[in-house]
């Protein structure tokens, strides 16, 4: 299964739209782990860690998530504990066992947050929400059914007007939706309550990397005394420091294909993702409970030292 | 035949205990956790149970009961949790485990974890109930201790001269400030804290003890606060985001400190942490703010007169105060800020509890 | 309803182990402003108290005619006592009682009311010894329901949380714990099982009970609305009590009123102030009910007297079962699909109290509240009639009076005198005192009236009125207290008239043999004489009947002899 | 005397007049200049003390002239103590100042002290019990009679002064519009009462008159700032009397130009302001107001009688607890109200659109003087993003600045804050025998704050909507004006 195979094998996960990158990263990778001939473990994981670093290269927008997926896949897959084993078909099954189980840990998170994200909803609330997210939409599809009443306002965040699509997803839910200018976010927010964001990534000092404009939205929601709550998987956790917004890496502000395009100038080139800093966001909901900046470091510091 | 009678007797006791609750007959948190706790304690002796289990279900079931007894009492539901993270702990313990394995779910436990091991608790030992009930009695002598632990760190926090401000009455602060002015000499503004003025006993048993009071209305708070180096204030429970639910005025207090830059200090005992947070709480201020008898704000005699009929006259018993308003958090087991709530709260609770 | 701290009785309690007999009940009283709106003309007191005591020491209800208090002025010869007229107090309902009140009902078989008793026992104070009470409580809430109105005010304060900790959310309890009502601002109470529709407003103090839909673009404001109830779009309900089951079609308006368990209300209907729907009435479409309107339904005509079912509440509705028969619905008023009656207004109407239209309705349901109200009613009709009679002590005397002459001239039986002097005693809810005074004193006029021309004949005459009232005058003069106030008055009459002083004494010597006055309360009136002045003194009567006191005396040393 | 005499002194006081119209003239202009400090009044206070000698020097010339009679040396005595004229506006600031903030001056004190015997007012006891943060104001008991040792006579003060001045002092006249409004009625009284002695001049003598009256309605209770603009006003009315107008002629003159300025400044300040102010309620607004406030009530009620669809949100606190009376009006004229203590206001507050706040004075760097928990409310507000907006008259704009409710305040009597008999078992407050018993115990009764301009949206004056900042340009123009 070479590069080629794993980018369409990827893409096509990415067309079904209700999978995160990530978990199509993690899919991928699995199919991979699996189709994998090397007969050395060594081997073999070097080849796991090219198609990871493949599937980072392809051209699609959550490259944060998708790295930080595929990392925590890796990282799970080859723990010490699991490959002792001399045999090396037998350590491929535990590996590819472990992986499925992964995977079906990572496909319940969703739910979970759902769970404990919609009580934060209140009965008559006015909403706004940035781009287009899974879990936010998951949330507020569980608040309704549970007899919320409440309004959303969506930005409709340029270039790729993620915002539309949300909206209609919204509307499946026979929740009322108003679709709004990203320049209009400091406009609505005297009216609105609180504001829900997803997130590309959460990064080791809580902040997040998100859909360009999360950020100034923050610092409109902070200047009005306006709750921001973040919505985000575990898997997505990276380990990743930005001091600022330059500080972040070119390779997830920009697509590759722009990267990779030499006559581009990135100086006029438009990041399609920036970093929110813990202390705009009050806080984040995700699969491990609901925590607090702070906390999320914490969690960060347990998995790696 | 005696431990059906028994069983009555919990249940009869049981009623009262809830009787008590819903017409909040207690007299302070500390109070209702404590005979939270001692009815807890009578269940885990007095029910029958074979396993941890049922014993775990039993406190679920009369737990829910109590906490919607009354729900804006958060410490019920704090003493149920604790008791069952005890009982976990205990069982675990005895079955030679490591206490991990009853932590908090974390990125790092999802990944070390080895398929779904988790125990249901259904080995039945006998030396449970003793070790459980132990436990239970530690935790118990620790709240007893927990007002002394706090004032002991008084003299860290207050220095000579200060002007310290104080809302309401909170045995907690009482004590915090008595013990500081056996060494130091400093000054105390008290805010009577209105509709129920308990600033007024407050001042008056510290101006017993010979240290400068001076009682100030809830109107005065923001006039005054310039003079002011610190504020201390009670708390009736701390929130999982470092938030306070505070007596009724404390964000008025809260926000002028912060408008003076007056640090805001916070004491309350570790069993005033609890899992929820602000929002999520029924949805509103349902179950969060406590509404009392409009009687103290205007007189029945004036607020029932037929002009004012449709007036509506609101008492709320309590405030919410958001956590970057606080400075600083002492509990018995020393000061933490705010922003590291979560993690005393995962060493307090077991995941499995936060829903009961 | 109350949140009261019974606690507070200690004091009371303990001042009865002091002294034994004497206190003899605490009243729980409210302050309450003039203005206050849990006032009403049916619970209308003026009070005096001792300060120093807190003892009732005259407690005056007014009834709907007159608005004139009259305090005894012995209250206020006590040079030690400070007093305290209060016209701010109601009354709560709540009365601390000793055990020798039932006691005291028995006795009394003319204390009908409560209040004939609070009446008597003030009166006979110094004679029986009994003292009432009162606490005035002012920092809790304390009232009670007897009528419409004070059922809305009663509701309208436990919604807006005056009775805390008794309030809905806390106190309904619900079948599950997982039910349970919530509190949102503006005193709205939720319960978690029922269903607002899009965009329809629930406003201040309204409570929507277990499983109740609300459609669309409704407007709920200061209402209850009970379990189990359907409400369709576009309604407007204000100020309404709604029992639960009731079924409200799109569109209605509801002011004001009272909707009973299960009532179907059909879309279009305009309910205004004051009406009140009985129990599975049904009203509409499309129809304007009229304020004041009451619906009722009753399946069959002899349930008479199971007629309160009709109504599962705390109000009387029985008695106007009479009137109906079956009859076909009053489609008229009700509407095509009405099932019900609507009760004729104009027996209410006569109540005629000039108060606010809701009031009136207050009033008109008032009437079938309890036996005493419609007493009292009755007595402001005849006031209204003629109006020259303010005081009702004066027309009680002369009806009795009347009454009176005419056993007489037609040599009724006594008996049946007693009968009509009662009927009239409540009309006027006189109390024993009264009525022992007026017939000993009209007794005696009559007579006077009768030897107008020669006073010779006075006694004659007077005894022979006696000898045929002996059996009134032993019914009334039972206990002691009231062959005091006999005697008292007796002297009060003879001291203005000199043909009644000449006699007294044979008169009170009759009296005596006919054991209408036992000797001992005589020989008391003797040594304690009252300065009430005429043209004698006491003193000059005491004078009179010297003789027989000594009489009186020397028998019952002989009597003491003999065993 | 004799005429020569006569002639002789009014030419002294002639000379003198001169004099004093040349300071006022470069008083005025540093008035432009030096916007009043404190330490503004230094120098003043130095110029004072120079023009006090030029004045005794004056006077002893005057003595040797004339044997004045021991009345006009009285009243010598007082311009004496008055000082020179320094323009009437800056002179309250600094009688203000010099009076109230100094009581922890025992030489300031002796020297006030001493003024008012010389007027004949009885200095007011201070209270036992003083609350040590605020030992600079003067903390009174009502208890401590007031008239106790009040003279009568002929230069007594006058009856209706002294009714006033008690009043004051009971509460009975509260609300700086019905003060000031107090005050220029009983003013009138006391000039219609009024007859200028022979020889002298009436702007002259007048205004001794006056000054006592002042002194001692500030005993009862420190002139409030409309007050002070009040005072500020008749006494140019005074100086401007020309001379040699009869006294018919002038008393009707001062008597008019008193009522005009109430009812220009108060009544007619107050329908332009609600005018103004309606335009901010709109259909479904939820407006706060805090205590009562005569302007905020009537633009409530203006607006509501325009028809616009609106509740308010009384919110109250002790000492005064006035919102009860604002709530009864409120909702006599039917508007739908709620009531809350300050404590509950953030609890309140999300429902609440916009806040209308009452002053008691606007302080030209822009502060709000209000009734303590004004800035509460107005902090509540701020941070939940409500808009705050203050109504106030131009009339009680003053050149004085603060930044703290320390600085110059007025603490009332704190027995008003404790429980009066035992008889109230249930109360929890403190009992007047428990306070008094136990002197490390203190309580404070606070009347005024002063809020932040940074909390208030907007001022609304008969000269329009301002931003609180430009105070000062306000007071500018009307000094022109003037």
């Amino acid at each position: 299964m070479d590069g080629a195979e794993i980018v369409k094998f990827f893409t096509e996960k990415l067309e079904n739209h209700n999978v995160s990158s990530a978990v199509a990263a993690i899919e991928t990778l699995l199919e991979y782990l699996r189709k994998d001939t090397t007969e050395t473990l060594s081997g073999l994981i070097d080849n796991l860690k090219k198609a990871k670093d493949i599937l980072v290269e392809t051209d699609c927008l959550a490259r944060t998530s998708v790295s930080s997926g595929a990392e925590l896949f890796l990282r799970f897959i080859t723990l010490a504990s699991s490959l002792e084993n001399p045999d090396f078909q037998e350590v491929k099954r535990v590996m590819i066992s472990r992986g499925e189980l992964f995977l079906q840990k990572v496909c319940t998170c969703r739910s979970k947050i759902a769970n404990l994200g919609w009580p934060f909803i209140k009965d008559g609330a006015i909403i706004l929400t940035h781009s287009y997210s899974r879990v936010v939409a998951s949330v507020l599809k569980q608040a309704a059914e549970n007899k919320k009443r409440f309004t959303v306002y969506v930005t409709q965040s340029c270039p790729d007007d993620a915002g539309y699509e949300m909206a209609k997803k919204l509307r499946q839910y026979s929740i009322p939706v108003i679709t709004i200018l990203d320049a209009a976010a400091g406009y609505i927010l005297e009216k609105v309550d609180v504001v829900l964001v997803g997130a590309e990534g959460v990064v080791e000092n809580g902040g997040i990397v998100n859909k360009i404009g999360s950020y100034q939205l923050g610092l409109c929601a902070k200047a009005l005394n306006k709750p921001l709550y973040v919505f985000a998987e575990s898997f997505k956790f990276a380990r990743l420091y930005p001091l600022n917004q330059h500080d972040l890496p070119d390779r997830f502000k920009y697509k590759t294909s722009v990267l990779n395009n030499n006559n581009i100038n990135l100086k006029e080139e438009h990041p399609i993702v920036d970093y929110t800093p813990p202390s705009l966001i009050s806080l984040l909901i995700t699969d491990l409970g609901v925590l607090t900046p702070s906390a999320v470091s914490d969690e960060l510091i347990k998995l790696y030292l | 035949m005696t431990s059906q009678t028994r069983d009555n007797d919990v249940t009869d006791k049981m009623e009262q205990f809830l009787l008590d609750l819903k017409q909040e007959q207690f007299n302070g948190s500390y109070d209702l956790a404590y005979k939270t706790i001692n009815h807890l304690r009578k269940l885990i002796s007095q029910t029958r149970w074979t396993h941890a289990q049922e014993l775990m279900n039993t406190i679920k079931k009369e737990g829910k009961k109590m906490i919607t007894a009354q729900p804006s009492e958060y410490v019920v539901g704090n003493m149920v949790r604790r008791v069952l993270k005890i009982i976990r702990e205990e069982y675990v313990r005895l079955l030679g485990e490591s206490e991990e394995s009853a932590n908090k779910e974390s990125l790092h436990k999802m990944l070390t974890a080895e398929g779904n091991e988790r125990d249901d608790h259904t080995k039945p030992l006998k030396e449970l109930k003793t070790t459980v009930i132990e436990a239970v009695n530690e935790y118990i002598d620790e709240m007893e201790a927990s007002i002394h632990n706090i004032s002991a760190q008084a003299i860290e926090h207050i220095h000579s001269n200060e002007v310290i401000l104080t809302l309401g009455k909170s045995r907690t602060v009482e004590a915090f400030l008595k013990q500081a002015a056996k060494k130091r000499k400093f000054h105390v503004i008290v805010v009577e804290g209105s509709p129920l003025y308990h600033g007024h006993e407050l001042a008056k048993s510290l101006a017993s003890k010979g240290i400068e009071t001076t009682v100030i209305t809830d109107t005065a708070i923001f006039a005054i606060m310039s003079r002011v180096n610190k504020v201390i204030i009670g708390t009736h429970s701390v929130l999982a985001n470092g938030g306070l639910k505070a007596v009724n005025g404390a964000h008025m207090v809260a926000l002028a400190a912060s408008h003076h830059a007056v640090p805001l200090i916070v004491l309350g005992a570790m069993f005033k942490l609890c899992l929820l947070h602000y929002s999520d709480i029924g949805g509103s201020e349902a179950t969060f703010n406590r509404l009392a008898s409009p009687q103290e704000v205007l007189d029945y005699y004036d607020g029932g007169t037929e002009e004012l009929v449709n007036v509506q006259i609101y008492s709320p018993t309590f405030d919410y105060v958001p956590p970057e308003l606080v400075t600083l958090f002492i509990s018995n087991i020393g000061g933490n800020a705010p922003s590291y709530m979560y993690r005393l709260l995962s060493e307090l609770y077991h995941p499995d509890d936060h829903v009961l | 309803m109350s949140n009261l701290h019974f606690k507070l009785y200690a004091p009371y309690r303990n001042r009865r182990e002091k002294d034994k007999n004497a206190p003899l009940m605490t009243l729980v009283l409210r302050s309450s402003s003039p203005a206050h709106r849990s006032r009403t003309p049916e619970d209308n007191i003026a009070v005096a108290l001792d300060l120093s005591s807190n003892r009732v020491l005259h407690y005056h209800r007014f009834n709907k005619a007159s608005s004139k208090v009259n305090f005894p002025l012995n209250i206020l010869q006590d040079p030690k006592s400070r007093v305290e007229l209060r016209y701010d107090l109601t009354d709560t309902g709540i009365w601390v009682c000793s055990p020798q009140v039932p006691q005291l009902f028995t006795d009394n078989f003319d204390y009908q009311t409560q209040y004939d008793l609070i009446k008597g026992v003030l009166i006979n104070e110094e004679f029986l010894g009994n003292q009432i009470h009162a606490h005035v409580a002012n920092s809790r809430y304390c009232s009670r329901v007897y009528n419409f109105h004070s059922y809305d005010v009663v509701s309208h304060d436990i919604l807006s949380r005056w009775t805390h900790p008794f309030v809905p959310e806390i106190t309904i309890d619900e079948p599950s714990f997982l039910e349970n009502y919530s509190l949102l601002r503006h005193n709205l109470y939720l319960h978690n099982t029922c269903t607002l529709g899009k965009n329809s407003q629930v406003l201040d103090c309204s409570l929507i009970g277990r499983g109740t839909k609300i459609g669309n673009r409704c407007k709920i404001t200061n209402s209850v609305i009970g379990n189990g109830c359907t409400i369709e779009d576009d309604c407007v309900i204000d100020g309404s009590y709604i029992w639960d089951g009731v079924k409200i079609g799109c569109q209605s308006t509801i002011t004001k009123s009272f909707i009973c368990d299960s009532v179907q209300v059909y879309s279009g209907v305009m309910v205004n102030q004051g009406c009140v729907l009985c129990d599975s009435v049904h009203v509409g479409p499309k129809i304007d009910l009229e304020s004041g309107t009451v619906v009722h339904l009753s399946s069959t005509t002899d349930d008479f007297d199971d007629g309160e079912p009709e109504l599962s509440t705390d109000f009387y509705l029985g008695p106007y079962l009479h009137v109906l028969q079956i009859k076909p619905y009053d489609i008229a008023q009700l509407g095509d699909q009405g099932k019900g009656y609507v009760w004729e207004k104009d027996n209410g109407s006569e109540t005629g109290s000039d108060a606010s239209l809701v009031l009136q309705m207050w009033g008109i349901m008032f009437i079938y509240g309890s036996e005493s109200e419609t007493s009292s009613m009755d007595s402001a009709d005849e006031d209204e009639q003629d109006p020259i009679m303010d005081d009702d002590l004066t027309t009680f005397q002369r009806e009795v009076k009347e009454s009176l002459c005419g056993g007489i001239e037609e040599n009724i039986q006594s008996d049946n005198l007693v009968l009509e002097i009662n009927s009239s005693k409540y009309a006027y809810n006189m109390s024993v005192k009264d009525v022992v005074q007026t017939v000993t004193k009209s007794l005696l006029e009559i007579a006077t009236e009768k030897t107008a021309n020669d006073p010779t004949q006075y006694f004659t005459n007077l005894k022979m009125i006696l000898t045929h009232y002996v059996p009134l005058l032993l019914n009334y003069n039972k206990n002691g207290s009231s062959q005091l106030d006999c005697i008292y008055s007796l002297e009060g009459f003879a001291l203005n008239s000199e043909a009644t002083m000449n006699c007294l004494v044979k008169v009170l010597m009759f009296l005596y043999e006919n054991d209408v006055l036992s000797e001992e309360v005589i020989l008391h009136w003797n040594s304690n004489p009252r300065d009430n002045s005429g043209t004698f003194s006491p003193a000059n009567v005491r004078e009179k009947v010297k003789k027989f006191i000594e009489w009186l005396e020397e028998a019952e040393e002989e009597d003491s002899e003999e065993d | 005397m004799n005429n020569g005499d006569a002639e002789n002194l009014t030419s002294e006081q002639k000379k003198q007049l001169k004099k004093e119209r040349r300071k006022e003239k470069n008083a005025q202009k540093e008035k432009h200049n030096i916007p009043s400090k404190p330490e503004g009044e230094e120098p003043k206070i130095e110029k004072s003390k120079a023009e006090l000698r030029a004045e005794r020097r004056a006077k002893q010339e005057a003595d040797r002239a004339a044997k004045a009679s021991k009345k006009s040396d009285q009243v010598a005595a007082n311009t004496k103590q008055k000082g020179p004229r320094v323009p009437a506006n800056i002179q309250s600031v600094i009688n203000l100042n010099k009076t109230i903030l100094k009581a922890d001056d025992p030489k300031v004190q002796k020297k006030a002290a001493k003024k008012l015997e010389k007027q004949q007012v009885p200095q007011r006891t201070e209270g036992q019990k003083k609350v040590a943060l605020f030992s600079h104001l003067h903390q009174y008991e009502r208890s401590l009679s007031i008239t106790k040792n009040i003279g009568f006579g002929k230069n007594a003060i006058h009856p209706a002064i002294i009714r006033l001045g008690l009043q004051y002092a009971e509460g009975t006249v509260t609300g700086s519009n019905a003060r000031c409004a107090a005050l220029m009625s009983a003013i009138c009284k006391l000039i219609s009462d009024y007859e200028t002695p022979p020889q002298k001049e009436l702007s002259r003598h007048l205004e001794s008159k006056l000054k006592p009256a002042i002194s001692f309605l500030d005993q009862c209770r420190p002139l409030s700032v409309s007050m002070g603009s009040a005072i500020k006003y008749i006494k140019l009315q005074i100086t401007n009397i020309p001379t040699g107008m009869s006294d018919s002629e002038a008393k009707l003159r001062l008597i008019k130009s008193l009522r005009e300025f109430v009812h220009v400044n108060i009544v007619l300040a107050g329908e332009a302001i609600s005018g103004y102010a309606c335009t901010k309620i709109t259909d479904g607004d939820v407006v706060m107001v805090f205590g009562s406030s005569s302007l905020i009530t009537k633009v409530l009620c203006d607006a509501h009688n325009a028809g616009i669809k609106f509740s308010v949100i009384v919110v109250d606190g002790r000492p005064k607890l006035s919102g009860r009376g604002t709530l009864r009006k409120l909702c006599r004229v039917g508007i739908k109200c709620s009531y809350v203590l300050v404590s509950a206001a953030s609890y309140i507050m999300p429902e609440v659109t916009k806040v209308f706040l009452g002053a008691h004075g606007l302080l030209s760097n822009g502060y709000v003087m209000g009734s303590v928990g004004t800035s509460m409310v107005a902090m509540a507000a701020k941070i939940r993003g409500v808009p705050v907006i203050v109504c106030c008259e131009a009339y009680k704009f003053c050149e004085r600045v603060q930044t703290d409710s320390f600085v110059n305040n007025e603490i009332g009597d704190p027995r008003d804050l404790l429980v009066q008999n035992k008889s109230e078992l249930t109360s929890p407050l403190l009992t007047n025998a428990a306070w008094e018993e136990t002197d490390s115990l203190k309580v404070l009764h606070l009347t005024y704050d002063v809020t932040p301009p940074d909390f208030v949206a907007m001022v609304v004056t008969e000269l329009g909507k301002i931003p609180c900042t430009s105070v000062p340009v306000v007071l500018r123009v009307r000094s022109l004006e003037t």
